[in-house]
Parts: C-alpha cells; sequence; structure tokens
C-alpha cells in the first residue's frame, strides 16, 4: 500500500489499556487556563518515567465549559487507578491550585469510576473550605489570596488507551520533521485523544528492556535507529536517514485509529520512505492498530 | 385573731410564676383575710376567696347537669372544635382537658402559646438552665436582660436570685454581682452593681456579638457593640452565671430570634464557665400546663387532635385559628381574664363553653358557663412554679365543683 | 414510562387543607385510586385527597398541579425524589423538611418553604426548591442541604439556622436572614437585611456562582442576566455566634 | 359475692426458671391478679400450644417518667410527629388514648408499647426527689405496666453535709427518709460527686475540673469523695433491708479509660450487695485523647467472681437514642464534641440532668465499640441472674429494639453478621472478634428479661409463674427469628387481665406503684427541716410526692 508514493507498511501498533481522567480547566481568559494547564501536564511524556502521560486535548471556548470562562481539556493517563488520583491530586495541587482565575471542573461525567481528587485537595483550607452541591455534582471553595479555587469533588475515571503510535520514515532528518509537525497539525483537533511528547513528537523510540544494562526498563529502539544500521538487526530501509515517532493516547481505540488516520495521511509529504508502526509482536497490548486496514 | 380565724401554711401562690409555697393564708368567715408572706401581687391574686359559683346557658341560670349536657352537645357536634388553656388550673385539670381534646379531636392550646417562641427556640437548640433554687445556692453573677423582676415577679430576688444566701453565695447580696442589662424600654434593676444599655432594634445582634465574644471570635467592629463584648468577656470571668430574661410577652413585640440568641448564649457559656438561663413566666400554673401537654401528647402547646392523633401545629394554634374562624366551637378552661385579647375577640361570637373561675363573666361571652374555684385557692391538686418544679396545692377555701371534676363529668358525657 | 400524574383542583378547599402526602416519590409507588386515598386534613377535620383533587395518571416520580393550592399546607413536605410542579401560587410548608426530587412552583409559596418542622433543628436535606415569585418566612430555615430559590421578595428569617445548603433570593431578602446560620450560603441579589454577626470580609467574584447561576438558567429557564452571572458580590461571613462557617453573598453589580 | 376470674393457659411451652421450669409444657392457672396451682376443669383456657409461656418482662432500669424525661419528650418534636401513635382500639368500647412515640414516647403510649413488648414492670431509673411529684404524675398516666421510682442520691447538699460530718446513721436516715417522702423504690446514685462538682461552677472563680476524674477526688470537703459515698449509700441501703440495694451510674460515664474507675467502685463495695447499672457505658480501655479499647473482659470477669454484685448492660443498639441522665458533666461533652442540641437543668440541691438527642452508627467507630462492649458483657457472663439485659432506655436505644437485641444473644450467625458491617477501627482486643460463640437459650433470655431482674429488685411476686405471683404472664409464638417473636407477643396477661389479644392491645388497666416506705429515726427530719429552712425554695411540708390533705 502507497499513499502519494509512500509505503505504509503491512505492521501494526500494539497499545495498552490505561486508566484516564479529562480535566477541564477554565480561567479568567484562555492564557490563565493554558497556563495551569501546561504545567499540570509538563514532564508527562511516558509512564515509563513520569508515572503519566498527560496533555491538552483541546481548547475550550467559554459557552463548552461549565462556568462561561475559556478553558482547557486535559487528558491524564495512567497505568491503574490508584496512580491516577495520586498523580491528579499531586499535580492539580501544585499547578492549578496555584494559578490565578482557575477552576477545575470534571470532564468525564458520565464515567462511574470516581475519584476523590477534589475532596482530597480540600484540605488546603485548612477547615476554612466549603461545598457546594449544584445540579447534583459538588464541589470544593478552597479560600486562596487571590479569592477561591473551585475544584468538582470527584472525578470520573475510565478504561482509555495508551502507546498508539507510527514511525515517518524520512530521507533525511528535515523531511522527517515537516512530516512529523504536518501530522501533528492534523491531529490537533481529534477529541479524545492527546499527543503526549514535546511537540506531540517523539525522536527517541524505544524498546523493552536493554540489551546491557538490567534495570533498564527501556532503551533506544535500535532496529530504528539509522545510525546503527550496520551494528544491529535494523528495520531501517535503504534510503532512510532519520526517523520520528508520533505517540498517542486517547480515551478509546476509535479516537485513536481516527487520530492516526488523519496523522497518517499528513505525513505522507515528499522525502518520506515509508510509514510503519511500532509494536511487540501483538503479545503486550489488547489494542493493535493495522495501518492498512486504518487506512483503507 | 378573732376565735373564727383559721390558718393554712405552706400555701402555693399561683399570682406569678414564682409559685412562692410559704404562704400563710389565714381564714375568716369563709373569706381569705390575709395573706402572711404574700408579695402585693399575691395578696391581689388571693384576694378575698371569694369566687362567684355560677352555671349558666346562654346567659341563665342552669342545673349543673343541664350546662353539661349543653357543652357536650355543642362540643360533639362541632366539626373544628378548639379547647384553651388559660390559667388557674391545676395539673389534674390539665390533664383532664387533654383526654378531652383526644376524644374531641380538638386543637388543644394554651396560653403558653403567647411564649412560643422561647418553646420553639428551646427545642431547637435545647437549653441551659437550672432550677431556682438552684441560682439562689450558686450564682454569683446575676444578669438582668432587660427585665426588672420587681413587677411582675416581686418575690424573685428577695426568694431565689439576688437576696437570699446560698451554699456558695454565704453573704447572699453580698456573694453576688448583679447586672442589668437595659433593652430598649426593658429596664434590669435600679440596684444593679452595673448596667449595659442596648437599643431595642440592637437587641439579637448583640446577643449573638456576646456569644461570638465567648467563643473567643469578633462579630462585629460596630461601637454600638463594645458594650455588649465587654459583658460577655465579665460573664466568662463569673462562677456561675444567671441569665434571668422575661419569657412573657411584653409591651413591645419582641424579635422572633430573641429567645433563641438568649438560649445559646447560655449555653456557650458553659465553655468558660457555668451558665443558666433563667425565663421568667407568669403565674397560674402555665408550666404545668406545658409539661402535661408533653408527657400525654408529645408536644408541650399548640397540639392539634384532628388527624387522629397529636400534631403540632404552633403555625396554626388557637390565635390563627380564630381569626381564620376555623374554629366552630371551643371549650374555655381556666380564668379567661388571663386570655390574650386578641383571642376574646375571636372566640366571642362562637358557641363556647367556658369552664373556670369566674368563667360566667368572660368577655366573650360564653354559651355555656360553669364557674369553678381558683387552683390553689380553691382547688387543689399540683401546680409548676416557672421552672418546671411540681408543688402541691393547699386550698384554703371550699369552693365550687373543681375544674378537673366538671371536666371529668364532662368527659363521661362525651363517652371518653 | 407512565404518564405524569396530574392532580387538578376539582373542589377548592374552604378551609385550611393540610395535604403534607403530596410528593413525587411517593405518588411514583402508587395508582391514580390510591392516591386520591391519601389522608389529609380539611378544616381540622379528615379528608381523603381524591376529595379535593381529580388524580390522572399513576405511577410516575412526574407531578403537575393544577389549580389554586394557596390554602394547600405541606405540598412536596418530605419529598426525598422525583418532580413536583405547581402552576400557581402555594400555601405553607412547601417542601417542609425535604430530602430530594425537585419542586417548581409558578407562583408565590407560603410561610416556611423548604423548612423545618416546628421545633425541629434540621429543615431540608436535599433537593431543589424553585419559588417563582415571594417566598413567606423561614425560607430554608434550618437547611441541611439542598437549593432554594425565589425569584422574588423573601419573607422574614430566609435561610435562619441553615446547616448548609443555598438560598438565593432575586428580590428583597427581609430582617433575620441567615441568623444562626452554621455553613452555607445566602445569595442576596436585591437587597438584604443583615444581622450584625455577619462580618465583612471581602468583595469578589466567588467561582461557584456562574456555576450555579448558569445552571439555573440552564436548569430552570430562570431569567438571571450577565451581570449577576459575571459579577462581584460582597461576602459577609457568619453567622459569627454560630460555626461562622456561612457566608452572605450580596451582589453589588458588575 | 362474684368469684375472681379465672384462665388457664394452657398446653403452652413454659419458660420459668425462678421455678426450674425450662420448656416444660404445663398450664398456668390464673384466679383474679395472681397465679394458682390449679383452677377447676371448666375454668376458661386459653390455647397456648405451641407457644413459649414466660412470665411478664421486667425492666429493671429505663427512663420512661419524670422532669428529666419530660424535657427529653419536649426537645423531639420531629420524632414525634414522624411516629404517630392513634389510639388503639380497646376491647368493650374501653377509650384509650392517642400519642407520639419516637425515643421518648408520651406516656399513654409508653405503656401500650411495653406491655406490647410483653413488659409488665418497669422501674424508672432517675428521679430527682424535688420532682417526684411530677414522676408520680406521669407513671399515673403510663397504663397497664407496675413501675418502680428510683431515687437520686449521692450529689445532694444534705447528704454530702451529713458526709463531711461523718454522719453515716443520719445519711442512712436521711436516705430513708426521702425514699419514703418521694415514693421511691431504690436508691440511685449517678457519678457520685461529680454532679456536685459540675454544679459548683467553673470560669475564673471556680474549679477548673467541672466533674470527678476517680473515686478519691474529694468534693468540696475533702473528707467527702465518691467512694465515701458509694460505701455510705451501699451501707443504707443494704441497712435498711432495701429490697433493692444501691443502684450505682459509676463516675467517668462513657470516657475511655473508665473501666479503672468501675472496677474500683465495685471494690469499694465488695462484700455488700450492689448493682451497677449500664455498665457497658463503663467498661472502656484506652486513654482521652488517644481513643477507647474494649475492657469488657476485665469487667465482667470481676463481676463473674463477685456473687454480691449485679449489673444491667445497658447494650447500645444502631439507631437513633436520646442520651437522658442525671449526669449533667457528660452530656455537656457529648453536646460540645457533636453540636447537637443540649439541655442542662441544674436541680437545686440534689442532682442535675443534661439531655442530647444521639445516633448510634454502624459507621462510627466508638458506637461500634460500644455496640461490641455490651454484647461482650452479655456473652462473657457466667451468671445471667446477675447480668440484666437493658439498654438504658432511651439512652443505648428504645426498649423498642429488645427483641433485636435478643436476636444479637440467641442468634450467633445473626450476630457475626452484623459485626461484619460495623466500624471495625476500635475493635481490636474485643473478645467479639474471637468469635464468641455463645447462643442465649431461651431459659437464659427468660432470666435475663425478668426472673432475674425481679430477683434483684426483690421482686417476690415478680418476674416467675409460682403460685402467688402476680398474674403477668407474655406468651409468645414460637418463631425462629427470636427479633420478631420477642416483639410480638400474642398474648399479654397483666394482673389477671388479658391486655394483648392475638397480637392486638385490648385492655389498658392502670398499673400498680411499686415504693418502699422503710423505718428510720424521726430525728433526722427536724435536721432536714433545718437545712430546708436555710437554704431551700420548697416548703419542707411541700416536699416529696405524697398527696397533700
Amino acid at each position: 500500500m502507497k499513499i502519494d508514493g509512500v509505503t505504509i507498511e503491512d505492521t501494526f501498533a500494539e497499545a495498552f489499556t490505561m486508566r484516564v481522567a479529562r480535566l477541564i480547566i477554565t480561567g479568567r481568559n484562555a492564557k490563565w487556563a493554558r497556563e495551569a494547564a501546561v504545567k499540570l501536564t509538563g514532564f508527562a511524556t511516558s509512564v515509563i518515567g513520569c508515572k503519566c502521560e498527560a496533555a491538552i486535548e483541546r481548547e475550550l471556548a467559554p459557552e463548552e465549559t461549565p462556568d462561561g470562562h475559556p478553558g482547557v481539556s486535559v487528558l491524564f493517563l495512567t497505568m491503574d487507578k490508584e496512580s491516577l488520583s495520586e498523580q491528579l491530586i499531586v499535580r492539580i495541587g501544585q499547578t492549578v491550585l496555584t494559578c490565578p482565575t482557575t477552576a477545575c471542573f470534571d470532564g468525564l461525567p458520565e464515567a462511574p469510576d470516581r475519584l476523590a481528587v477534589g475532596k482530597a485537595l480540600r484540605v488546603f483550607g485548612d477547615g476554612f473550605q466549603a461545598s457546594k452541591v449544584i445540579g447534583g455534582k459538588r464541589y470544593w471553595r478552597l479560600p486562596v489570596m487571590e479569592g477561591e479555587f473551585l475544584v468538582e469533588e470527584t472525578f470520573g475515571m475510565q478504561k482509555g488507551v495508551g502507546g498508539g503510535n507510527f514511525l515517518i520514515l524520512a530521507e533525511d532528518a528535515d523531511a522527517a520533521l515537516a512530516a512529523a509537525e504536518a501530522a501533528v497539525l492534523a491531529m490537533t483537533n481529534f477529541r479524545g485523544v492527546i499527543l503526549p511528547f514535546p511537540g506531540g513528537v517523539v525522536r527517541s523510540g524505544s524498546k523493552v528492556g536493554s540489551r546491557r544494562y538490567k534495570n533498564m526498563i527501556a532503551t533506544t529502539n535500535d532496529a530504528f535507529d539509522p545510525t546503527l544500521r550496520a551494528v544491529t538487526t535494523s528495520q531501517v530501509p535503504a534510503g532512510v536517514n532519520s526517523v520520528l515517532e508520533i505517540v498517542l493516547d486517547g480515551t478509546d481505540a476509535p479516537a485513536i485509529e481516527a487520530a492516526m488516520r488523519g496523522g497518517i495521511r499528513a505525513a505522507c509529504r515528499p522525502g518520506i520512505v515509508a510509514i510503519t508502526a511500532g509494536n511487540y509482536g501483538g503479545k503486550l497490548g489488547p489494542h493493535h492498530f493495522y495501518l492498512r486496514k486504518i487506512l483503507a | 385573731m378573732s376565735p373564727a380565724a383559721r390558718t393554712v401554711e405552706h400555701v402555693t401562690c399561683l399570682g406569678c410564676g414564682c409559685a412562692c409555697d410559704d404562704i400563710t393564708v389565714v381564714v375568716k368567715q369563709d373569706r381569705v383575710a390575709e395573706t402572711r408572706n404574700a408579695c402585693a401581687l399575691g395578696a391581689a391574686w388571693f384576694g378575698d376567696g371569694r369566687i362567684p359559683q355560677d352555671v349558666r346557658v346562654n346567659g341563665r341560670a342552669a342545673p349543673l347537669e343541664r350546662a353539661l349536657g349543653e357543652a357536650a352537645r355543642m362540643l360533639g357536634a362541632a366539626k373544628r372544635p378548639l379547647v384553651y388553656l388559660a390559667a388557674d388550673l391545676s395539673c389534674e385539670a390539665q390533664r383532664e382537658a387533654v383526654a378531652l381534646s383526644d376524644r374531641l379531636g380538638a386543637m388543644l392550646d394554651s396560653i403558653t402559646a403567647a411564649a412560643a417562641a422561647g418553646v420553639l427556640a428551646a427545642q431547637r437548640r435545647g437549653r441551659a438552665g437550672a432550677t431556682l433554687g438552684e441560682i439562689r445556692q450558686r450564682a454569683d453573677v446575676i444578669v438582668f436582660w432587660g427585665v426588672d423582676p420587681v413587677a411582675r415577679y416581686p418575690r424573685f430576688a428577695t426568694r431565689y436570685a439576688v437576696e437570699p444566701r446560698g451554699l456558695e453565695a454565704p453573704r447572699g447580696r453580698g456573694s453576688r454581682t448583679v447586672i442589668a442589662v437595659d433593652v430598649g424600654a426593658g429596664r434590669g434593676p435600679a440596684d444593679a452593681d452595673a448596667r449595659v444599655e442596648i437599643a431595642g432594634g440592637d437587641e439579637v445582634d448583640a446577643l449573638g456579638v456576646m456569644r461570638a465574644t465567648v467563643q473567643g471570635r469578633v462579630a462585629s467592629d460596630e461601637a454600638r457593640f463594645r458594650g455588649s463584648a465587654e459583658l460577655a468577656g465579665r460573664m466568662s470571668q463569673g462562677r456561675y452565671v444567671a441569665l434571668v430574661a422575661d419569657g412573657e410577652p411584653g409591651a413591645a413585640p419582641a424579635d422572633p430570634d430573641r429567645a433563641e440568641a438568649l438560649v445559646t448564649l447560655a449555653q456557650a457559656l458553659n465553655a468558660p464557665t457555668r451558665c443558666a438561663l433563667i425565663v421568667l413566666r407568669g403565674g397560674g400554673n402555665r408550666s404545668g400546663a406545658d409539661a402535661v401537654l408533653t408527657w400525654q401528647t408529645g408536644f408541650p402547646f399548640a397540639v392539634d387532635f384532628a388527624p387522629g392523633f397529636p400534631t403540632y401545629r404552633p403555625h396554626a394554634g388557637a390565635a390563627a385559628l380564630l381569626a381564620a374562624r376555623e374554629i366552630d366551637a371551643a371549650l374555655v378552661i381556666g380564668s379567661p381574664a388571663s386570655i390574650p385579647a386578641p383571642l376574646i375577640g375571636g372566640l366571642a361570637g362562637l358557641p363556647t363553653v367556658a369552664i373556670g373561675p369566674r368563667a360566667s363573666a368572660a368577655a366573650f361571652k360564653p354559651a355555656v358557663s360553669v364557674d369553678t374555684g381558683i387552683a390553689g385557692i380553691h382547688e387543689g391538686g399540683t401546680a409548676y412554679r416557672m421552672d418546671e418544679v411540681p408543688l402541691p396545692l393547699r386550698p384554703a377555701l371550699a369552693g365550687p365543683p373543681t375544674a378537673a371534676g366538671t371536666l371529668r363529668a364532662l368527659r363521661e358525657r362525651l363517652g371518653a | 414510562m407512565s404518564d405524569p400524574v396530574v392532580l387538578t383542583l376539582a373542589t377548592a378547599p374552604t378551609h385550611l387543607l393540610v395535604a403534607d402526602c403530596i410528593a413525587a416519590d411517593r405518588f411514583a409507588l402508587l395508582g391514580a385510586g390510591d392516591i386520591g386515598q391519601l389522608p389529609v386534613t380539611h378544616g381540622g377535620r379528615r379528608a381523603l385527597l381524591g376529595d379535593f383533587f381529580t388524580v390522572t395518571g399513576e405511577r410516575s416520580a412526574t407531578v403537575r398541579i393544577t389549580g389554586d393550592v394557596t390554602k394547600v399546607e405541606g405540598i412536596g413536605a418530605g419529598m426525598a425524589d422525583g418532580e413536583l410542579v405547581v402552576d400557581g401560587s402555594v400555601g405553607s410548608d412547601l417542601g417542609r423538611g425535604m430530602a430530594g426530587g425537585r419542586i417548581d412552583v409558578h407562583g408565590s409559596a407560603g410561610d416556611n418553604p423548604g423548612g423545618a418542622l416546628p421545633g425541629a433543628a434540621r429543615g431540608m436535606t436535599g433537593g431543589e426548591i424553585i419559588i417563582r415569585g415571594d417566598a413567606g418566612a423561614q425560607a430554608g430555615a434550618a437547611a441541611r442541604r439542598g437549593l432554594i430559590v425565589v425569584t422574588g421578595n423573601a419573607g422574614p428569617q430566609a435561610g435562619r439556622g441553615m446547616i448548609a445548603g443555598t438560598v438565593v433570593v432575586f428580590g428583597r431578602a427581609a430582617a433575620g436572614a441567615g441568623r444562626f446560620l452554621k455553613r452555607g450560603s445566602i445569595v442576596a441579589l436585591g437587597a438584604i437585611d443583615r444581622p450584625a454577626t455577619f462580618r465583612y470580609a471581602c468583595t469578589y467574584r466567588p467561582p461557584h456562582l456562574p456555576l450555579l447561576l448558569r445552571y439555573l438558567r440552564a436548569r430552570y429557564a430562570l431569567a438571571i442576566g450577565e451581570p449577576q452571572i459575571t459579577g462581584r458580590y460582597a461576602r459577609y461571613s457568619g453567622d459569627l455566634a454560630e460555626l461562622g462557617k456561612g457566608e452572605i453573598l450580596h451582589w453589588v453589580a458588575e | 359475692m362474684s368469684a375472681a376470674p379465672q384462665l388457664r393457659v394452657s398446653g403452652g411451652t413454659v419458660h420459668d426458671p425462678a421455678n426450674r421450669v425450662d420448656g416444660q409444657v404445663r398450664d398456668v392457672c390464673i384466679e383474679g391478679d395472681r397465679i394458682v396451682d390449679d383452677l377447676p376443669a371448666n375454668a376458661p383456657r386459653l390455647d397456648a400450644r405451641g407457644m413459649i409461656v414466660m412470665p411478664g418482662g421486667v425492666d429493671i432500669h429505663a427512663h420512661i417518667a419524670g422532669s428529666s424525661v419530660n424535657h427529653g419528650r419536649r426537645l423531639l418534636p420531629e420524632e414525634h410527629a414522624a411516629d404517630p401513635a392513634p389510639a388503639p382500639r380497646l376491647a368493650d368500647g374501653a377509650v384509650a388514648r392517642s400519642g407520639t412515640g419516637g425515643t421518648i414516647p408520651s406516656t399513654f403510649t409508653t405503656g401500650y408499647r411495653y406491655a406490647g413488648l410483653g413488659y409488665t414492670t418497669v422501674m424508672e431509673a432517675a428521679v430527682a426527689p424535688l420532682a417526684a411529684r411530677q414522676a408520680h404524675a406521669e407513671l399515673d398516666d403510663t397504663p397497664i405496666i407496675d413501675a418502680g421510682c428510683f431515687v437520686l442520691l449521692g450529689n445532694d447538699d444534705y447528704l454530702l453535709r451529713q458526709l463531711a460530718a461523718g454522719d453515716p446513721t443520719r445519711a442512712r436516715d436521711y436516705a430513708a427518709w426521702l425514699l419514703g417522702v418521694t415514693r421511691g423504690y431504690a436508691i440511685k446514685i449517678v457519678n457520685p460527686g461529680g454532679i456536685a462538682r459540675w454544679k459548683s461552677g467553673g470560669g475564673a472563680g471556680g474549679s477548673a475540673d467541672r466533674n470527678v476524674s476517680g473515686i478519691d477526688d474529694p468534693v468540696g470537703s475533702s473528707s467527702v469523695t465518691p467512694r465515701k459515698i458509694l460505701e455510705v449509700l451501699a451501707g443504707a441501703a443494704n441497712a435498711l433491708g432495701l429490697p433493692h440495694p444501691v443502684h450505682v451510674h459509676c463516675n467517668n460515664l462513657g470516657q475511655p479509660g473508665n473501666v479503672a474507675t468501675t472496677l474500683e467502685s465495685m471494690r469499694a463495695l465488695a462484700g455488700q450487695r450492689a448493682h451497677f447499672t449500664h455498665l457497658q457505658f463503663h467498661s472502656y480501655g484506652g486513654e482521652r485523647g488517644k481513643g477507647w479499647t474494649s475492657a469488657a473482659r476485665d469487667v465482667i470477669e470481676h463481676v463473674n467472681a463477685h456473687p454480691e454484685v449485679s449489673v444491667d448492660v445497658g447494650q447500645v443498639m444502631f439507631g437513633p437514642a436520646t442520651t437522658v441522665t442525671a449526669d449533667g458533666p457528660v452530656e455537656y461533652l457529648l453536646h460540645a464534641s457533636t453540636g447537637r442540641r443540649w439541655v442542662n437543668v441544674d436541680i437545686e440541691l440534689e442532682t442535675g440532668c443534661g439531655i442530647v438527642p444521639y445516633s448510634y452508627k454502624e459507621k462510627a467507630a466508638v458506637a461500634a465499640l460500644q455496640w461490641a462492649v455490651g454484647l461482650e458483657l452479655f456473652l462473657l457472663a457466667r451468671d445471667p441472674w446477675r447480668v440484666v439485659l437493658s439498654t438504658d432506655h432511651p439512652n443505648g436505644g428504645s426498649f423498642l429494639s429488645y427483641p433485636r437485641l435478643i436476636r444479637l444473644l440467641m442468634d450467633r450467625a445473626y450476630r457475626d453478621e452484623q459485626l461484619k458491617q460495623v466500624n471495625q477501627r476500635m475493635l481490636a482486643g474485643s473478645a467479639l472478634l474471637d468469635g464468641l460463640a455463645r447462643e442465649y437459650t431461651l431459659a437464659e433470655i427468660a432470666v435475663v428479661t425478668r426472673a432475674g431482674p425481679a430477683r434483684l429488685l426483690g421482686l417476690k411476686h415478680k418476674g416467675h409463674l409460682g403460685a402467688g405471683a402476680d398474674a403477668d404472664v407474655t406468651i409468645y409464638a414460637d418463631d425462629p427469628d427470636r427479633a420478631q417473636m420477642f416483639a410480638t407477643p400474642r398474648y399479654v396477661i397483666k394482673g389477671g387481665a388479658v391486655v394483648v389479644e392475638e397480637g392486638q392491645l385490648r385492655r389498658a388497666p392502670a398499673g400498680r406503684r411499686l415504693a418502699v416506705r422503710p423505718e428510720y429515726d424521726a430525728a433526722v427530719t427536724r435536721d432536714v427541716q433545718r437545712f430546708f429552712d436555710d437554704y431551700a425554695c420548697v416548703a419542707f411540708a411541700n416536699y416529696g410526692a405524697e398527696p397533700v390533705a
């Protein structure tokens, strides 16, 4: 299969089940909502080192938010329920609570699994906090120097998908970067998906474990490192001198598929040799995104 | 003393809620000739003990049997009967009245309704209180809140709260600090050791500021509350504080929140010290009606038996139902003279049965009236002091058939 | 899904009608005949709900009442779930001691809406009451939780002794509002006669109010302007004689 | 002259432990208001075949009448509104009274409901002498049940003065006089000395300690201590030959670590009869500020080893309750910690009164501990004759919860199921967790609910079905669900009158009063009168509960 001359390899991206929460952060204006979200989702590229994966999902117009202020929605993923709750409490407490004008709402109200996030954060109020039930939902009002920080008592949690991906195999680094940027741009409007890495792009694709260092969970994906083509069992085709990866997390498999479809199409540009995907032979993750099926 | 005189000792006076039980009544020729130890108010209450003994139907003298028959007919036919308890009844008569109300499915109310705010506040919050004798034994700080008991409760200060020596007040008045709080026109005792003045409209706010102060909070920075806050601090320093307020309605209508503000202030003072709120009540065994109604029905006044069991309807008691012309027959028990004026208007024009002292002379012109004696003068039984201490009654004079007996006879006619 | 229960006043009460049997969650379990058999008292005489109302629909937690029920006391008392809409004004004790559900009155209400039984320490414990008109005394008194909205004026002692919950008054709130309040909020969009034991804290934009007011606009189509939604409010903490954890939020315009 | 009515309760399975009848099928014969040995064959019969027959229940400790109870009753309008009690329909058109229920029902309803539960004798456990007249008036309005009053002593200033003066004989005469004039049945001590301290004030001018913390704390005079009060009054009760010994509510009720005080109080009275009431509330280990643990084992072991000691348990049952006691300082603490409504009434020269409505929740750690401690006491008690069933109504729960309590004692599976539902945080160390296997038998239930309390009260005519006993009989359907069985007796006979028929209340005769009138040296009255003249606000002649001429 080829799109605009780019070979779509007959392979699949292998993804894992993760736990996901959606946060809606609002602010007096979009800048402050974004500031809080950027800090909240900073250092949240991969569970391997960051314990969570998070990014802004999309920007929200005032009429889309509970309090009528501009905002952003953020997806937040971890491997299990406990760490999701822990990460949200510590990160919201340090980044949203601290950020002027913001409030923090649950974006998964239908999810039956609830994480007591606001309920844990309330003790920052040192007994001065107050709760309010509005439309059946409980909120906590924490007094802060600026005024009050409003946070919903519980946040919904559901199963999500982490580790969707595709690899852009390019003739040179410039072409790889241009294609990756095009792909990220095309994927920014998809609901239910985030790209947790810087700019949505990851250059250091990894493999599980290490050939040399026992306690390394992940090490460089040498099969796709062009510089190692001569010294390892390489999967870098001829004429490929640079590879970039796009990693996607999302609320469900269809959302990931839809985003991958848009992203891959956008990445098929001059200078790109092939698009492939990372997997572990299908043994580790329950979600298999076959590139050719997605693009058919 | 003339040879015809006899004396009755340890008589309980129901002239006010103090219910002094140290009265010696001297009787000469079937008249009260003297009431030793009684104050002027008490002496007036005893009078000479003469009391009409009429039984009337439609204003004309009638045999008791006929009057009871007519009363039973009227009440039995009523769709919305009212039973109203006025003053000067023994608890025994009050118990009969509740039984009758139960049988009739009546609204049962009493003069306590006029002091409803205090009762309701004590239900919502409880109360920190003491019997009057305990104030005498312990209190070293006595705060009279907008009341000088000398007018309506003349022996309060000499018998209970200020003057007599107590176990922990060995020098009597000298062991105590008396503070008068003048609230609007309501003045505390003239001979108080200190005074605090509070504008009438500020009363409830001032009590709130005081309670906040007792709890270590500043509620208001306003100058008009500075005196109250200082008073609260002073009270917190007492060993045993008595806060004395009038529970009966006064000339000016009180803020509906006043009672709860007093109750909660007294409660709060029990953190730094001990405090009891004393709510002064009028005479004629008012507190007895509250106690009897409570033990027989679960509610202290405004008990509606209409659904077939007691329900509590202070917002729709005798006054409201009479004003709305809901009542179609009434049984008024006790001294008609003690009934608040607005109710008299509502009762006039209704078919009413009046049983009690001077019932025949009732201003609302009852269709049936049976004069009885006055509890404590002509009738025995039990009556309650304002603090709900039960006292026996020692009638000095014989009288007409008793209220309790008359009610029992009426009840039997109604098959109850 | 059955049809909503509709109570239509057929025989106007000539006296006070105590009908604290009217509650949406109760009707959800009853047939039309059984609803008509519920006990009421009328002028102190025992009677049946069906003596006054015709009942259509059954076994539904959606209830509508039509006719002049200003003489009816206790509508929705103790209701725990469901929705009760009244086409006009109601008598006293609307939703007294209510625990959940919604009551929407297209008119005024008498005394003690969402309040407590006499002498009781606790009023409504949940649910929402919307009064599209004036309310009598003690709206939301002793509420433990829940929401009462009065689009007109509120009588004396609104939110008196609240343990928590919210009372919103669009018009004027008379004397004694919030007295003895432990926690909870009184939101005054109009004038309010405030006890002195509420102490001024600051003027700010409480972040939960846009949420609350937008919810009311969306759920009940109440006319609430942007100036109120986005506006600034003076916060008074109180009642400082109690816990001091409650507040009066008084709109001071944009 | 018509003969006394006769009734033969025939064919029932009888549990009459006082007469060593344990589940035998036999007839119970009634003539007039007494049990008799036999009746003519043609006497009317009540067919009790297949049913369980026991003496009428005897409640050794409840709060049903008097000023404190009525203060509590007034405090609960919403409970009364939620539990209306229309008048029962009695046989023969007799007039009954409506009322209201809740944790403190109105008087008539109290009588009807106790009788409906098969209880025919109830002791009102805390009557302030000053208000004894009210307690009797309320009992006059409490039909069916026979009742007696325990009169509060031990914080009264006259008594404390006699102790300070070292005159226990005068104290004894005073107690005897007081029981007589109040028409009392037994001496009740509540928090000896502690209430007196509570009343003596606080603030800058008063004592910082508003309660005693142990039995050797001085109360006013250094020679007056809780120990002294206990010794003198226990000695007085025994010397006067009162049918029931001194009835003791120990110091430090409800406080963690109070087991020490409880055991010291028991040791202080070693060798003489004494009844320790609502023992559950006095059997806690732990430390103030550091939480509670169960000390039930220590306490009940002492009781087991000392035959002169009797107790009632004061079981806590989950649900609403109203705490009402003369122990004023305890109720202040409960009010301060819960923020709930609170009534305090200091009663002149005598005692106190405190009330806080309360609710025991399964999920609350302390309530769960209290529940467990009560059950431990029951299940570890070796002699049921000395360990009486009570909830300290309405303090640990209403008397209406007795049937559920009986099931907890009789049905281990049910008990274990309940145990799983409760908060476990403070249960470490509770014997209940060791899987106490004991299940009370019907005979043991008959002991702890009637035969035992009757014997401890010295009520020779109560609690058994032998000839000469009062004809108070309860007849139950033999329902395997013991809660159901004990909640709804099929028949209840009180003084020979069948008050419950087919589970319905049909008759409501007046109950009788149980009272003592011990002898004393009349010299004491002159001295008491002097004290009255100096301090009291009630005339000596008007004091007490006797009718005046």
